[in-house]
């Protein structure tokens, strides 16, 4: 049975001209990046041109860009790296549809007695801008908003939340997991500071991240040891991952970006048709929403049995966010828009890859319906 | 989190005796939508030649995970036939290890079914006039209606 | 020109075993290992299995296996883990020829109160077990004692140094990222609590490491997070890496170890007929020595420049550790066993691989021969 | 570290003017082994046709790293001919410029070469009974013997 996978939320399938990138390197480029010899030298060129090439993708130019191992290192990097940087302010500013790795990384440094505002975020999953300003004092070091949401698709206005954390004068930090080569970021016109991505989510590798740090920011490494890139961040320096990396930022391009909002479109309008049913987050064509998300709540079934049905069809989808799934708390995310906790338990998540066609998805359309149906009638009652 | 037995998968996939008994002798409703799962079980009650009360038929209806519903279908396969006695017994462990066990995350909370089939019982009872069996509590057991 | 590396101590060129396994993970092993569906189950059984080889390696009982993202990252994870993760002691023991990101990261520790002794070493680079034994006190929270040393190769006694260190009540840690595989570890009889290992040392790939820590050691996770590896170290596992790892660690065996170690004894033979010129740690055959380390000082030469002249005949070698190479600071390990900083300029690594050749050794003996001459007509004078 | 230049590693590979001068008009001495750089630059000192003293012939021997080699081989070449006062006034910045820049790192510790030069004209100045040109101190410059 073929699979269709449409969880690309929670990782991609390495691409083959990625591969291609870190097979080569790892034949030519797989000396250690700060040894003299010629082995060494080599890495070092592919890790400056990668280093360069994902820096140009953002138009960093006042900035530092740190290889780290993932989106949840970057995270933690950049608020660990600048709480202990900068050891005065001791309040930042969040939102309550973070990843957990921000979530988390915030609850540990409350432990230590940081203090943490949680922005709401209304039902289309978006900070009030207002809110956002008023929640900033002299003592904020940081401000930490998620860029395109992992569960709801959201996209934050970054230029309009950047230029507001500037004029109050703290650091602006986002993740970008999930937007990155899908929506335009601009560090320079959106006044970031510090910018986490990551390559698994791109058809890149998995276990390789950046963090981009804005010059002058001081902040303490994460991990110490060798004083690999500039210091901040040691340990051998994964350079084929890197390169990986690198030609990942390639692969989505307009026409991708294209091609995947229009077969969510089409699912989202395929599944609408169920009763009791509806979209969570923005509107598909609102110019809010990433273009490869579709977050669907369905009465009356529950999600886990929902993507065991569809796994049984050979189609791959998530309930909420994958990295929860460990877990069986509701998702903070649907919470945080408002959903009821009944509501949330039978919430789907969808994300589109550029590989996906037209009859996956029409595929998935009828096998959606028809377990939903199944579903439902095991139900003992509607509430 | 850790993979369900195939047995899990066996009931959860084609789950035995889902659906609802009309005029049913009694019906045991546990669970609620906020937790995620509901179980309602549906009992016939009937003498077996000895005269004692045996649980002749029985159905579920679930909303809840693959643990929730492969728990209401072994409950009911476990159920059937026998003694109302010996029906109250079973045990969230017992139908556990009938599926050769559950993620323990699972354990508890989706597994609900041997509390639906005492409810049932003593809707039973209850309906026949008669007093309900004792709820001996089990470990993390939530009987809810 | 053939290039003949030399330089397996700062990393090694990935194996094709390795590669194969890891392309079939990427195709067939590509999902989430989170996720509940058929491509994130598969992750997970693969991610499972690696998990229980790599434990079986180092006869791992009651050790909970985290992967991590190389050997800097789970020795930074060692440390601060459990000093956060235990707060009353704030005592820790180690040698002054650890690798830079165990000092580092201890150094770090220094700033916030921790009291750090770092053990003298011999000539050999061995620690001497009575003055380990003399350093712990009540207050010791961790002994951390690299297993085989990165520059010189000096293999410590870990059953004696765990013995010791559970005698004494502390919590015994050891980095082995350069003996793993190479020299048998026994986490039980060893009495190791906390071990760190990596891939890119062994013909794995780079960013993929591990920390097996001990039940019931309450760590404090380094990367907070959506709590995978046993909510220890977060981050969305990579699945392909660890498939790498796991096979990497069938790659060394008896028989690459004696082919090892009996090319390393060649080039020293070779080498110890130039004048003033010693080899630095145990003696080849000692048994206290890596098989695949020579660490040779050159009087009248410099380091870098025996390095690139050598590179320039197709040799890849190193002055030092690698990761030091950024630096100017002569090896505090070369000045740990006794050598004047005079004498550690003219030092150079040469650490063999399983795919060197006794021809390639002939032709690095004459090379170095040749190299060091011209060096040495250069210098102004014997001093 | 930074990458080399091209022109730093020619130098390196292959210095010019390697060895000493027998009998030479001046040596200077600089840099110590603790240091990891030694170097002797020795030169010959004759007159031009108008009289001048100029660096008729010059070379170099040194312990050190390839910026240490490559520095020491382009000052032979840019002093070469020289008089010995324009000689005098190349700097460490001249050298490095000369060789198309050299990493950061290295750029005052094993780029000795104008502070040998200097020793090396002052050592044949006083050895002539004369006085020594005042060395005016350059940003990091370290003048050792
Ligand atoms: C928005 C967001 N942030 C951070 C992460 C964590 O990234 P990683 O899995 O690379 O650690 C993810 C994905 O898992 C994500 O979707
Ligand atoms: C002894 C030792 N420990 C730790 C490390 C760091 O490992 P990694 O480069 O995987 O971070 C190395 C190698 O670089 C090493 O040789």
């Amino acid at each position: 049975m073929r699979t269709i996978y449409l969880d690309n939320a929670a990782t991609t399938k390495l691409h083959p001209l990625v591969r291609k990138a870190m097979s080569e390197c790892e034949e030519d480029g797989f000396g250690n990046s700060s040894s003299l010899h010629s082995a060494g030298r080599k890495a070092k060129e592919k890790l400056d041109l990668a280093r360069e090439t994902i820096s140009k993708k953002v138009f960093a130019k006042n900035h530092k860009l740190i290889f780290t191992s993932g989106g949840t290192e970057s995270n933690n990097f950049a608020i660990k790296g600048l709480a202990l940087g900068s050891r005065e302010k001791k309040h930042i500013v969040t939102t309550k549809i973070e990843h957990d790795c921000v979530l988390n990384t915030l609850g540990f440094l409350e432990k230590y007695g940081y203090k943490v505002t949680y922005l709401d975020v209304d039902k289309e999953g978006l900070v009030n801008l207002e809110a956002l300003e008023n929640a900033i004092t002299k003592d904020t070091l940081l401000v930490s908003v998620i860029h395109g949401n992992n569960e709801i698709g959201t996209i934050q206005n970054l230029k309009e939340i950047g230029r507001i954390v500037h004029e109050k004068g703290s650091v602006f930090h986002t993740d970008a997991c999930q937007s990155f080569t899908k929506q335009p970021i601009d560090m320079e016109k959106d006044n970031i500071d510090l910018l986490t991505i990551n390559a698994h989510k791109i058809y890149g590798p998995k276990g390789v991240g950046a963090l981009l740090v804005k010059e002058g920011l001081g902040l303490e490494p994460l991990l110490h040891g060798g004083g690999h890139e500039y210091g901040l961040r040691s340990g051998t320096v994964n350079v084929p991952g890197i390169v990986g990396f690198s030609k990942a930022t390639e692969i989505i391009g307009e026409r991708e970006i294209e091609h995947m909002a229009s077969l969510r479109n089409q699912l989202v309008k395929g599944l609408k048709d169920i009763d009791d049913c509806w979209l969570n987050g923005p509107e598909v064509d609102s110019g809010k929403r990433l273009c490869n998300n579709a977050n669907l709540t369905f009465m009356y079934a529950e999600g886990e049995a929902i993507v065991l049905y569809l796994d049984a069809l050979g189609i791959c989808v998530s309930t909420g966010s994958a990295c929860s799934s460990n877990t069986l708390k509701p998702s903070h995310v649907l919470k945080a828009i408002g959903l009821k906790q009944e509501q949330s338990h039978g919430t789907i998540r969808f994300s589109i890859g550029i590989d996906n066609t037209t009859e996956e998805i029409k595929y998935t359309i009828d096998c959606v319906k028809g377990t939903i149906e199944k579903l439902r009638q095991m139900c003992p009652y509607k509430y | 989190m850790e993979n369900y037995s195939k047995k899990v998968m066996e009931n959860f996939m084609k789950p035995k005796n889902m659906g609802e008994i009309k005029d049913a002798s009694g019906v045991g409703k546990v669970g609620n939508p906020v937790c995620g799962d509901i179980m309602w079980i549906y009992i016939m009650v009937s003498k077996d030649k000895s005269g004692n009360e045996i649980v002749k038929d029985i159905k579920f209806k679930t909303l809840g995970c693959a643990a929730a519903i492969a728990t209401s279908s072994m409950i009911t396969e476990l159920a059937k036939g026998k003694t109302l006695a010996d029906a109250y017994k079973i045990t969230k462990a017992d139908v556990a290890k009938a599926l050769d066990g559950l993620p323990p995350i699972k354990m508890h909370c989706s597994n609900l079914a041997s509390d639906g089939l005492k409810a049932a019982i003593n809707d039973y009872l209850v309906k026949q006039g008669r007093k309900p069996m004792e709820h001996t509590k089990e470990a993390g057991s939530s009987l809810r209606s």
